[in-house]
């Protein structure tokens, strides 16, 4: 479709671009206590835009669906949402090439339980996730080659950390799947100073996150790529993940 | 029998009632008169609790009750003894014709159903509604709801029957009609008070008549006494004005 | 774990949540001042039975009580660029903010639900007032304007004050699509605090309190508008 | 934009399968809400003293509170506390154990409890006071009388104003995919996570819900010829 | 003078109007008389289009319509220079006695408000309502709310009111007033067309009855003709009954 064109500014020779992205996804992308973007993903773009004279960034935040369905309708150029790349997803938008942080996510259990290591101890259980993220992909994958006896998923959309910590304390789900990262994150907001929740076994799946792109702007999502690799050479992304996030996650864990 | 004794009755400020008291025998039949506002609807009212009245006493046959302390038992007792036909009928909307006039027997007298529908084609075809059992109330005219209003009141048997207006939404032939039937049932020994502006009909059927006026019984006594011979001042200047008009077309 | 409710982040969330009211009031405001003219408009199609436009807004009336807002959202915000940009070369697509698109959305809606709300309104006046109005020589609008409009506003109100409690509420979807209201802001911070509890229940308050008004100020208009009848509750 | 027709049939089909979830978390509140509704309703209009006042109270406040917050809230506080409760009460049934799609039936329920009561009360006031004075002049009772004559008036009356609520309803219903319950709008958009085809999640979520509306809405008007079938004209 | 020929009206297929006539010189009152269902309101309704007649014409003064095919301007014309009384009152709700006698005037003649109010104040203490000029009415008993609708048409001083039994829920004493009025304003030269149950109006008022029954005009002539001399049995009978009520109280 004719919908995903650019904007340009034609004098100066500098091209817009509207990056669309989260607003409830901390330390990722959120608004901060004032009320503006923060978080991750917009460190990384505006590191991103510096390295890149002729395009200029602009910011639109929306949910996590909308941003894509923004990207689709051609409200937006550049999709930024911790995107996780898989081979449907590869037919309807363009991926970045060049992922910016990893992914490893694990299961997640309350501190003192010791019955769940791997997806089999989770048969007939209850895991908690929520619609739109990987984890949802990878359960059902699973159920779908164990149909015997499946994993219950529960859907939570929008839920806030406080309540999947309190739903695992009490039992309300068995496990969930996080990266480590957030599992500290959580520990230290809601712990008190103890691990409520700690990981479990092997990684459940490792994958990395990506830019998205309209399907025909080869352009831009090249000259993102290359202003990617060039953070990660410069050691400019493990800094911003460390600064952001609290740990280098931007090549393996 | 029924007595009313010194009834009160004040809407805010305005003493409607003014210490009325009324006494029928059995099987009588008392016209209560006069202009609009004297307090003719609210003292039917009373009676039947619909109003509740300051203060006054109510004895009907052997049940005798303080119409300002009553309990709901007999307040239920009073109606029971008592029916109702209403100034703008009141029919029950969600009911045929002969499903408002059964209501009363089968919900409250408790009797069985089919018993209640016969009786109840009797009262429709008494009233002149043998082909209308079966309509709903809006599908009726007003004269046709006065008259299922009428039977609804009849059907119950009650020792005393109280109408406001009975014939108000009737053309002369129906009020003629009307008449008829209430002098019949007057003569099976029911009781009646009829507030009514049909002065033919006060003349016609009446025992005693009621002049009321402002909140007070102004005079009473035969329909004779009351219309050939009125000793109250406010009695004459009302009738005069009826008999100057209706006088014109005694043929 | 961390107390679940604090006083202090409580407090320290007012300053933080309050400027966004502005932002609620607007989307407000707009779709209950266009709302009410779309309304008026989509029930003298009914009344009149104007072909063509009568049936079209029977089925847009009734999609829009059938679908979610946030689907009416999306198709607006997505959709009416689509369509009108390709025929009229524009690029409303960009050119217009989400806001913009959230005010529409808004404005559709509540003229569906407000024509629903007045025509049952006009109906319910009995025809013999539009009669009496006819009789005295009055023309149809002037009998609207002088006899039925003043009547159908006093049964209109009722409902119409609990639509306006349900669009305080509902307005806070345009998050979504990345506008910022006063419920939007509290999950923000939300996610910003890692404290949720406190910002939603300040958002309660500021939404019973808006309630309240509404109700109280409609009770009042309702007591003005009673012609002397008996007040009903 | 492209609209992938294949992504959208899958939509459908999982927001089908998770209808009857839609189905119970609409029929369950709205059985509550008429049964509550309609005493609250009744304690209301015949002046209940004190009670009439609270509900009153209970309703306007409760009416104010956004759904979405009364959900996370209850959920919360279920979450924490119902281990001590059942502990305390000596059940055995532990959080995990309940479905939470009854939390959202919880909450649901209470906001059909408020609106219809609302819709019925206003049904109430329309009826004329002399249909009460009629039948206790022969002779029924209080109760006799709302029961056999003012319920049944009332019904096509308020079914109007029910419906509107009832369509509400339906609607709110998806809010509860908030707490992890999986109805039309959450089913449909299972297979977008996948694909991050959303917007075709979306329409496909929102044809179901026309299409029962519209269902509903027409049972309504059925309902209501047959019980308003005693009025002139059952339609306005 | 206004002149009514063959109007037809059907509702559905029950034909309420069948060709009927109706001519009446300026400044006369004609009374229509008939049981009820007789079509009476409808023929009313008709003239004033309230009430879309099947076939038809109409001529009030020098403004000559077809009932069925008469343009917005010519039916505002007409309602222009007629004025209607309605049975059940069908006073403005939203406006007070005062409001509600003054709006024709205001809005539809383009009177000044003052001079309208001036006007409608001495309208309403024609009929005897001097303290209610700002009473709803909701609040006025039904007799003053038909007063008030009484004063609405004549205030509008138009060439022909139209009366749907303008003293149904009047007392005796209030009938006999309203029909004095009445018999001033038919003194002034309005011409009426008056649909009523009272008899002594017709013999006292009219210049022409006119007896309907099963949408035909059955019989018309003068008072006297119709009440002591009926051609027609069907007019005959329908008087029978309501003399023989009369007769019982002519003192
Ligand atoms: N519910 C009420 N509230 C206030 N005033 C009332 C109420 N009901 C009646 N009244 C007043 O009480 C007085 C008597 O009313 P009532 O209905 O008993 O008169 P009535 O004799 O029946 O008159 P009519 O012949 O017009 O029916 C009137 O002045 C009326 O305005
Ligand atoms: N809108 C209507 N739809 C169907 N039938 C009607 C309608 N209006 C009147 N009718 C019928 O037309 C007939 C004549 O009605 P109309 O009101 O003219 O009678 P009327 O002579 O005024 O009687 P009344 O003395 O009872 O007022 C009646 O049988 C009535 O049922
Ligand atoms: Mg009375
Ligand atoms: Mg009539």
């Amino acid at each position: 479709t004719g919908c995903g064109k650019k904007t340009a500014a034609a004098d100066t020779g500098v091209t817009k671009v509207v990056v669309g992205t989260g607003n409830a996804y901390a330390p990722y992308c959120y608004l901060d206590e004032k009320g503006d973007l923060a978080g991750y993903e917009y460190e990384v773009l505006k590191a991103v835009d510096e390295l890149l004279p002729q395009y200029e960034f602009e910011y639109q935040t929306s949910d996590f669906a909308n941003v894509l369905i923004s990207l689709d309708a051609g409200k937006i150029d550049l999709a930024a949402h911790q995107y996780e790349w898989n081979k449907e997803r590869d037919d309807k938008y363009l991926f970045g090439k060049e992922p910016y942080t990893t992914y490893v996510t694990y299961l997640a259990v309350t501190g003192d339980r010791t019955d769940i290591k791997s997806l089999d101890d989770l048969k007939g259980r209850k895991v908690k996730s929520s619609t739109g993220s990987n984890s949802v992909y990878i359960l059902e994958n699973y159920n779908k080659d164990h149909p015997d006896n499946p994993i219950k998923i529960d859907y939570v959309d929008n839920s806030t950390d406080e309540e999947t910590v309190t739903g695992l304390v009490n039992g309300v789900w068995d496990a969930t799947i996080l990266t480590k990262r957030d599992t500290e994150k959580l520990n230290q907001n809601y712990g008190g100073g103890r691990d409520v929740l700690k990981v479990t076994g092997e990684p459940v799946q490792s994958s990395s996150t990506y830019f998205v792109f309209a399907k025909d702007n080869t352009r831009l999502q090249e000259a993102v790529d290359g202003a990617v690799k060039q953070l990660k050479e410069s050691g400019k992304l493990a800094q911003i993940s460390k600064d952001v996030i609290g740990g280098d996650y931007t090549e393996s864990e | 029998m029924i007595e009313v004794k010194n009834v009160k009755k004040a809407f805010g400020k305005q003493q409607v009632l003014k210490d009325v008291s009324v006494e029928v025998e059995d099987g009588q039949v008392v016209v209560v008169l006069g202009p609009s506002g004297s307090g003719k609807t609210t003292l039917l009212r009373c009676i039947n609790f619909l109003e509740n009245a300051d203060s006054g006493q109510l004895a009907i046959g052997d049940t005798c009750v303080d119409l300002k302390k009553a309990t709901k038992k007999q307040i239920l007792e009073i109606r029971r003894k008592t029916a109702f036909v209403f100034q703008n009928y009141n029919l029950f909307a969600n009911k045929t014709a002969l499903e408002n006039v059964i209501e009363g027997l089968v919900t409250a007298r408790h009797i069985p159903r089919e018993a209640a529908i016969k009786r109840g084609k009797e009262a429709l075809d008494w009233v002149g509604l043998g082909e209308k059992y079966h309509c709903y109330p809006c599908n009726l005219s007003g004269g046709q709801q006065q008259r299922v209003g009428i039977a609804r009141a009849f059907v119950l048997n009650p020792e005393v029957i109280l109408f406001d207006e009975p014939t108000s939404a009737l053309d002369p032939e129906l009020v003629g009609e009307t008449l008829d039937i209430i002098k019949k049932v007057a003569g099976r020994g029911i009781t009646m008070i009829v507030v009514t502006h049909e002065m033919s009909f006060a003349q016609d059927v009446a025992n005693k008549v009621i002049f009321m006026d402002e909140g007070i019984v102004v005079e009473e006594g035969s329909p004779e006494e009351i219309f050939s011979n009125p000793k109250e001042e406010r009695t004459r200047q009302f009738l005069s004005r009826i008999i100057s008009l209706d006088s014109n077309y005694s043929i | 774990m961390d107390k679940l409710f604090g006083w202090e982040r409580f407090f320290e969330n007012i300053p933080k949540i309050l400027p966004y009211l502005s932002v609620t009031f607007q989307i407000v405001v707009y779709a209950t001042g266009f709302g009410v003219l779309l309304a008026a408009f989509i029930v003298l199609a009914e009344l009149k039975k104007i072909p063509v436009l009568n049936p079209f807004f029977k089925v847009y009336v009734s999609f829009m009580r059938g679908t979610p807002m946030l689907v009416q959202l999306m198709i607006i915000y997505y959709g009416i660029p689509a369509l009108i940009d390709p025929v009229f070369g524009t690029n409303i697509n960009r050119g217009f903010s989400a806001v913009t698109f959230a005010y529409i959305t808004f404005i559709l809606n509540q003229g569906a639900f407000l024509s629903a709300i007045f025509y049952g309104a006009i109906t319910s006046i009995p025809y013999g007032q539009t009669e009496a109005g006819f009789s005295v020589g009055l023309t149809e609008l002037q009998t609207f304007r002088r006899i039925l409009l003043p009547q159908m506003v006093r049964i209109a109100l009722p409902p119409f004050g609990s639509d306006l409690v349900g669009l305080f509420q509902n307005s806070s979807l345009v998050f979504l699509i990345g506008v910022t209201d006063i419920m939007g802001r509290a999950k923000s911070i939300g996610a910003a605090t890692k404290h949720v509890l406190e910002a939603y229940v300040f958002v309660v308050i500021i939404y019973i309190v808006i309630s309240l008004t509404i109700r109280l100020l409609f009770y009042y208009l309702n007591t003005k508008l009673e012609y002397g009848r008996e007040g009903v509750e | 934009m492209n609209f992938n027709t294949a992504h959208f049939y899958e939509s459908f089909l999982y927001g089908i399968k998770y209808f009857p979830n839609t189905l119970r978390l609409v029929f369950i509140p709205l059985a509550i809400g008429l049964t509550l509704g309609t005493v609250i309703a009744l304690a209301r209009v015949y002046k209940v003293p004190v009670l009439c006042k609270l509900l009153g109270i209970f309703v306007t406040v409760y009416q104010g509170v956004p759904i979405v917050v009364a959900l996370m809230i209850y959920n919360l506080v279920f979450m924490l506390k119902f281990n001590d409760l059942a502990g305390f009460l000596h059940i055995k049934t532990k959080a995990a154990d309940v479905d939470n799609i009854w939390v959202g039936i919880f909450a649901l329920s209470l906001t059909a409890v408020c609106s219809i009561s609302e819709a019925i009360r206003g049904a109430l006031l329309s009826i004329d006071k002399g249909q009460d004075e009629a039948g206790y002049s022969v002779g029924l009772t209080k109760v006799q009388t709302i029961r056999r004559i003012i319920i049944p008036q009332m019904i096509p009356a308020a079914i109007p104003t029910l419906i509107n609520h009832v369509v509400g309803l339906i609607k709110a219903s998806s809010v509860v995919m908030a707490i992890g319950i999986i109805e039309i709008v959450a089913g449909a958009t299972i297979p977008s996570s996948r694909t991050y085809s959303f917007f075709e999640g979306y329409v496909a979520a929102a044809v179901i819900y026309w299409a029962f509306t519209i269902m509903i809405e027409y049972l309504a008007k059925v309902l209501r010829r047959h019980t308003g079938r005693f009025r002139r004209n059952p339609y306005d």
